[in-house]
């Protein structure tokens, strides 16, 4: 009924620690979302709140965090960040039926580890697999792979490697790099005297001082990601120039944009964009679940969701399995700015 | 040619943990003090200097000004902090939590005020790279050797060859005896760690002048700088820094023959085959 | 003018109390020898002197200047200074160094002990100048001890056990030595030895400490005609 | 106590710490049931030879024989449990500990030493652990410490804490004991005590080597004195013979160094 | 209700743990911070049986027990001749190199996404698949530990590592083997710290790397010396304040962009002033 009592969700997400930079930017768009929404009359007339809690993106507080949230506050569903802590909590999310959001983490496991996990973003996998479809069309046949030491990474690299080799190429070297590191400058060097033709990054931080090496040294191979390029910092930064990335459809409407470019002070970065959107889509469910007369449980969101199946919000969405199927694009950064290069319809 | 830029890259990010090391290794051999908050005056350094650069000063007023501030910082740290603990007689272990505390309180004070962000300096020269004989370096790569293998021989000399320096020494071996010899230990140390602490921040700049700054990497960068600091036996400034060197050369160098991933792995592997060795370190005498 | 001044004074550790209304006098030129067995309150009396230990009640003056309120290192500047017991070294450093040191803090000019003077006097010390004191042998250690002591211009010199650890040859010329200080430079000496037969000898006064009061206090002879042996 | 074996015995043994000669061929042998003092000026060697035979040192040269059996190489507790136990010149007690736990940590063979004793046989362990804060205390009672047992013992002063480091080499049950300096630092009566129980405990058979400055202690109580110089061993005799010695006496008491 | 439940099952945990780090870093003195190393291989064994349905929860609890002990004792040899502050580089580098094990063996491990999945735990039968049954069995193996640890520091084996603390050569030379006393205090230590691993592996059902990282050894050293070293008191008391301490801290109402690194900032403040107000830790003896 709407008697404007407000909807209460849930948000564990790293806000400190090593993880917090990637996780602030998560809450920016977690907050975003729910400002849109709550000043265009809520959902349904009751206004959205999520409270936060910090789990320092380590599992055993994330789960903590869960019980917390579920069995105090009750709430149904709960945003949450990152493959460990959101694996962590799978099972319980499983036991408890409650809805958990998954808007940033791609790592592959996601998609199966439960039914009431929901990624708002294709995993990486499927970013992957077009990246190197691309590569093989224009006739890049030997990748070195640069990727961070963590869940992320490796399922990244191991994506790369599989993809790549399946479109003919061949994997020359592949160097690890911690998190939080910001000297690649010797893994860069000994990619580079193996002279491959692209070199495969997978960082989630540290993509300007990457930019800011590759400008340093001008290595002959092409720089190329996925998604996480879309990083303000590397941008910015003349040594990013040429590089090339799947994107996962960010082009948020400049109204949008503007509006949180006004609200934060700061530009709409692919993290905001992407949990803003995890918002849009969740309000859509619970507004079904409302309109049916339902009350707001994990399960009842669950089957909202399969129910309404195509999401037309800020950046559209299919749920045919509990992972989004989204338009992916090839970009090219040139002189600040993303560049479409090809556009890989959804499926 | 490869192996000798990974070489020379090695030498110039094992000069500047030289200086960390040998920073740490002041503070600690003289109040014994595992001085992990050492990490937090790190990090601040680079904020100080990305501040500066923000507000228009050249880099090397940066640099300059870090210094100073640090040195307030970390001498404020002996007097306000450690000072007290000491008369409360708190064990080693109790100093070593309030100093992690510190550093907590440290690197998130950063973090609020900055963001937990990488966040670059825009500053044109640190782009600029010089070639000779087939190796490249960034000017900041060549400010950064440059200048802390000029810092190392002069701690050499303080320590070694002026009377402040013994004193140090003297206070460092019998704090007792140093009371009562109007040594005044506490004041010492109030030195010694203002010294550090000025020395940590020329690596802390620098280095972020190359990288950008972010609040959480110091604890890392301390740590390796430690084990510099033990494996060239606890008290020697020499073997500290030439461990320094050795450590982060290899780590640079073990990328020709073993994947990166261990590469930390063999460096500790090599350390621990050391210690087995020659258990009280490299440069100490007995 | 008397150099030291102690005042019923009363000091201790956390709720045990040590010494209790002790009050001695220490004049220029003089050597006291503050006697008595294990445990009697000697070592926490010279703590309380120096400041190391705060008195509960009563006063210590200094050159007939109360330093109830200063903290050790003024007591230092005043001309005191304390032979720990136990091992008063710097033993990381070598000798050069340890003596150095301390030199550059007490040494002001117009010293009595300067670096050269202590090397003649304990001639061991100059052959071993670039030895790490700490592995010096015991007895060598506690001369180098003592010339820490005296370094710079002391007025009021409390000895701790000085004796421990050196050979007979040594004893007997150190106090030989001590008494020519005093006589020839007003230097005041508080004694704390076991070794009471050579405390005796070289004392002008005995004060014999029992259970944390005095119990005696004059000259030696008349310490001998009390008897006060059974204090030992 | 004639036996073909002699009791101890040092042969040629060398060290040298750089430049110096700390100890220099010396070989002497000494027989049980004696106190046998090392005397010698400051630095000649006293300690370095303790250290050797201990097992804290390693020799250049020599070797060490205990009842015949060579104790180069062999660990420090190895030692003591062969019957040689010291105490240092520089105290070296647990100041954490109590002065009863200091004594009750050299007891031998208490059960409960290990963890599987202590966890899976606590009664066991409890009544071994009774028995040796009793045979501790014993010791404690015998040195004069023991109304300063459940103190800390770094608020024992100095004394008391030398008098502890003689019950601690004793509670370790060793028949030869070695100890520096045991008597300095002691008040008159404690002195007095100390001399009793070494000559008490030589009675009964536990030998032992002292390095003493005192001549008086060492008039009293040595059967036997070996006389130190530079690294050389310059004499081995009775007291009286040792201080009748115009030469040693200059040495030893002159002002030579 | 399953929020304090699971509060309280960590925080049981970790007193085992807490108990394994104190008896190590507080009592004998060796300075180790790979303690969360040992916790995480115990996770991983108990995780890796029973995934693989290889045996039972309470052998794999065994099995892990003993592999920690065996590796425990194994890095703590090189203490043997570097003392004091040459342990804690070995046990940092330990524990870098554990953290790089977890992360790269991934046929074991599951890599750096972790082991998820794991099952439940069962005694001879009878699962433990509710939180409350959970918590019974964290907080009995909990009580079993704390009454080995009390056995254990009233015994002799106690005081001889307590004096180890203080001078080996004086052990040495009261004829202790310090070798062997080292290495027994560190197989007891391993065997909690194992079984506090198996615990966390079949509470979680989802391990990984970042668990068991320096960070959480470091956690482990505060909740130690928060309690008070070489106390028991203190081991039990320590973790379920620094368990509950980030909780508590997250009621502070603060604007959202810096309540975060805020409430950290606050953490630090309080672990400074609580060291300078009771530096002995909350149970420890004035000193
Ligand atoms: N820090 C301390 N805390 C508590 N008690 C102490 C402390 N220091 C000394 N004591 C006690 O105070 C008493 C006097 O000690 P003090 O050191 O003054 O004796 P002393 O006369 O110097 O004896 P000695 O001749 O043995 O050196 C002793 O019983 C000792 O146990
Ligand atoms: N570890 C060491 N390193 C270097 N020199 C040493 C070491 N140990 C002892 N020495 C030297 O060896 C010599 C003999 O020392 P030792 O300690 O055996 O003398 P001592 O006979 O015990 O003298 P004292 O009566 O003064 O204690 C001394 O000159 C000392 O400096
Ligand atoms: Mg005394
Ligand atoms: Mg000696």
């Amino acid at each position: 009924a709407a008697d404007g009592t407000p909807i209460r969700l849930g948000g564990i997400l790293p806000l400190t620690g090593p993880d917090a930079s990637v996780g602030i930017q998560q809450q920016r768009g977690l907050r975003f979302g729910v400002s849109q929404i709550n000043a265009a009359g809520g959902v349904a007339g009751r206004p959205l709140d999520i409270l936060y809690e910090d789990d320092e993106g380590r599992p055993d507080q994330a789960v903590i965090s869960f019980n917390k949230l579920v069995s105090l506050q009750g709430v149904p569903l709960i945003f949450s960040a990152f493959s460990g802590p959101t694996l962590a909590m799978a099972p319980l999310a499983t036991r408890k039926k409650i809805v958990l959001v998954n808007g940033g983490a791609q790592a592959d496991r996601l998609a199966k580890a439960s039914p009431y996990l929901f990624n708002t973003i294709p995993v990486a996998g499927d970013e992957i697999a077009v990246l190197a479809k691309y590569l093989a069309s224009v006739g890049k046949k030997t990748a070195g792979i640069l990727y961070e030491d963590d869940a992320g990474g490796t399922s990244g690299r191991d994506d790369f490697v599989r993809a790549f080799q399946k479109v003919g190429g061949k994997i020359i070297a592949r160097e690890p790099v911690s998190f939080g590191q910001t000297d690649y400058r010797p893994s860069l060097l000994k990619i580079a005297s193996v002279k491959p033709d692209v070199l495969f990054v997978m960082l989630s931080d540290g993509l300007g001082p990457l930019a800011d090496q590759i400008h340093q040294m001008k290595p002959a191979f092409t720089i190329v990601g996925t998604s996480f390029f879309n990083d303000p910092a590397a941008l910015h930064n003349p040594g990013s120039d040429g590089w090339l990335h799947t994107q996962v459809q960010i082009k948020a409407p400049p109204a949008v944009a503007t509006a949180f470019q006004k609200m934060f002070n700061v530009e709409m970065e692919f993290w905001g964009a992407q949990y803003a959107n995890a918002v849009f889509i969740m309000a859509k469910a619970i507004e079904k679940v409302l309109s049916q007369g339902k009350p707001i449980t994990g399960e009842n969101i669950h089957d909202a969701i399969f129910s309404i199946q195509t999401f037309d919000v800020m950046l559209p969405a299919i749920f045919r399995t509990n992972t989004a199927v989204m338009e992916i694009d090839i970009m090219q950064i040139k002189d600040g700015h993303h560049h479409l290069v090809q556009e890989f319809k959804a499926d | 040619m490869l192996l000798l830029q990974l070489l020379i890259n090695g030498l110039v990010t094992g000069s500047a943990l030289g200086i960390i090391a040998i920073s740490f290794s002041l503070a600690y051999s003289t109040t014994r003090i595992f001085h992990v908050a050492h990490a937090g005056i790190y990090t601040l350094a680079g904020y100080v200097a990305y501040a500066l650069e923000k507000s228009g000063a050249p880099d090397i007023v940066g640099l300059l000004a870090a210094m100073a501030i640090c040195a307030v910082a970390g001498a404020l740290i002996q007097s306000e902090l450690y000072a007290r603990l000491a008369q409360r007689r708190a064990s080693h272990l109790a100093v070593l939590i309030a100093s992690l505390g510190l550093l907590a309180v440290i690197q998130n004070f950063l973090a609020s005020v900055f963001t937990p962000n990488i966040l670059p300096f825009g500053s044109a020269w640190r782009g600029r790279t010089l070639s000779f004989g087939g190796v490249t370096l960034t000017e900041v790569q060549i400010a950064t050797l440059v200048i802390c293998l000029a810092v190392f021989p002069c701690s050499l000399w303080f320590t070694r060859r002026t009377v402040l320096g013994k004193q140090i020494r003297a206070v460092a071996s019998n704090p007792f005896l140093a009371e009562i010899t109007a040594l005044r230990p506490q004041r010492t140390f109030v030195i010694v760690m203002a010294i550090a602490s000025a020395m940590v921040a020329i690596p802390g700049a620098l280095v972020a002048f190359d990288f950008g700054v972010q609040p959480y990497d110091g604890t890392t960068v301390l740590l390796t700088a430690t084990i510099a600091v033990i494996a060239g036996g606890i008290g020697s400034l020499t073997g500290a820094f030439l461990m320094a060197m050795l450590i982060s050369v290899l780590q640079n160098l073990s990328l020709l023959v073993i994947s990166g991933e261990w590469s930390v792995g063999v460096t500790f592997l090599i350390f621990l085959v050391f210690m087995l060795f020659r258990p009280r370190g490299l440069f100490t005498r007995r | 003018m008397s150099l030291l001044e102690l005042r019923d004074v009363t000091a201790g550790y956390g709720a045990k109390l040590v010494i209790s209304d002790v009050s001695l006098t220490l004049a220029a030129g003089e050597i006291v020898a503050l006697l008595g067995h294990n445990g009697a309150g000697k070592t926490t009396t010279l703590k309380t002197i120096m400041g190391l230990l705060p008195a509960r009640s009563g006063a210590v003056s200094l050159m007939d200047q109360d330093v109830s309120s200063l903290a050790t290192p003024g007591r230092i500047k005043l001309g005191l200074r304390l032979l720990p017991e136990g091992r008063g070294i710097f033993p990381d450093l070598s000798v050069a160094d340890n003596i150095e040191a301390v030199a550059a803090q007490n040494c002001k000019g117009g010293d009595l002990f300067g670096p050269a003077e202590v090397y003649q006097l304990l001639p061991v010390l100059d052959e071993r100048r670039t030895t790490i004191a700490g592995t010096m042998s015991g007895g060598q250690q506690q001369m180098l001890a003592l010339s820490l002591a005296l370094l710079g211009r002391p007025h009021c010199l409390m000895l701790d056990e000085p004796s421990i650890g050196l050979a007979p040859n040594l004893v007997e010329r150190m106090f030989d030595q001590l008494r020519s200080l005093s006589r020839s430079h007003g230097l005041g000496t508080l004694l704390v030895e076991q070794n009471v037969a050579a405390a005796m000898r070289v004392a002008d006064r005995v004060i014999i400490m029992n259970s944390g009061k005095i119990v005696f206090s004059g000259t030696p002879d008349g310490a001998r005609a009390a008897g006060v042996w059974h204090y030992f | 106590m004639a036996s073909d074996q002699t009791y101890l015995s040092v042969k040629s043994m060398s060290k040298r710490f750089g430049g110096l000669q700390a100890l220099n061929d010396c070989t002497f042998s000494i027989d049980s049931g004696k106190i046998i003092c090392l005397v010698g000026p400051n630095g000649a060697g006293k300690t370095t030879i303790f250290n050797a035979i201990t097992g804290f040192l390693k020799l250049d040269q020599g070797s060490v024989f205990f009842r015949g059996n060579g104790l180069t190489g062999i660990g420090p507790q190895k030692i003591v449990r062969a019957g040689i136990a010291r105490t240092f010149q520089n105290l070296r007690l647990f100041g954490d500990l109590t002065a009863l736990e200091n004594v009750a940590s050299a007891v031998p063979n208490q059960f409960g030493e290990e963890p599987l004793g202590a966890l899976f046989r606590p009664i066991h362990t409890a009544r071994s652990q009774r028995k040796t804060r009793e045979t501790a205390r014993g010791i404690l009672e015998e040195v004069g410490l023991a109304d300063q047992a459940e103190a800390f013992v770094r608020n024992l002063s100095y004394g008391e804490q030398k008098l502890l480091c003689i019950a601690r080499v004793l509670a370790t049950g060793a028949e030869l004991l070695l100890l520096d300096e045991p008597t300095s630092g002691l008040s008159g009566d404690a002195l007095e005590k100390v001399m009793v129980l070494l000559r008490r405990l030589r009675d009964e058979g536990r030998s032992q080597l002292v390095v003493e400055h005192n001549t008086r202690v060492v008039q009293q109580i040595a059967d036997e004195v070996l006389f130190l110089h530079q690294g050389h061993l310059m004499a081995q005799g009775t007291p009286e013979a040792i201080m009748a010695d115009p030469k040693l006496a200059e040495i030893y008491f002159g002002g030579a160094l | 209700m399953d929020y304090l439940f699971s509060y309280l099952i960590l925080a049981s945990i970790f007193v085992i743990l807490g108990l394994s780090t104190n008896l190590l870093v507080g009592v004998v003195g060796i300075f180790s911070v790979s303690q969360a190393a040992i916790f995480g291989v115990g996770a991983y064994t108990v995780g890796y049986a029973l995934s693989n349905d290889i045996m039972g929860f309470v052998p794999a609890l065994a099995l892990a027990a003993v592999v920690c002990l065996v590796l425990n004792v194994l890095i703590t040899l090189p203490s043997l001749r570097v003392s004091g502050d040459y342990f804690v580089v070995t046990s940092f580098g330990i524990q870098l190199l554990a953290t790089a094990a977890f992360t790269n063996w991934d046929a074991i491990t599951g890599g750096a996404s972790g082991m998820a999945g794991i099952p439940t735990a069962d005694l001879f039968g009878l699962p433990i698949d509710t939180s409350l049954k959970t918590l019974i069995l964290t907080a009995c193996v909990a009580c079993l530990a704390c009454f080995a640890f009390r056995l254990v520091m009233r015994s002799p084996f106690g005081r001889l590592l307590m004096a180890l603390r203080e001078d080996e050569l004086a052990v040495a030379a009261a004829g202790r083997q310090v070798l062997r006393a080292k290495v027994e205090a560190a197989a007891l230590a391993g065997v909690f710290a194992g079984v506090a691993g198996g615990l966390y592996a079949v509470y979680l059902s989802f391990i990984d790397p970042s668990t068991f990282d320096l960070d959480a050894s470091v956690l482990l050293l505060t909740m130690v010396v928060l309690g008070g070293a070489r106390t028991l008191a203190g081991s039990i008391v320590g973790p379920f304040v620094v368990v509950a301490l980030p909780q508590l801290l997250s009621l502070i109402d603060l604007p959202t962009a810096i309540a975060a690194s805020a409430r950290q900032g606050i953490y630090g403040v309080l672990l400074v002033a609580f060291m300078l107000f009771r530096p002995q830790g909350l149970m420890g003896r004035k000193i």
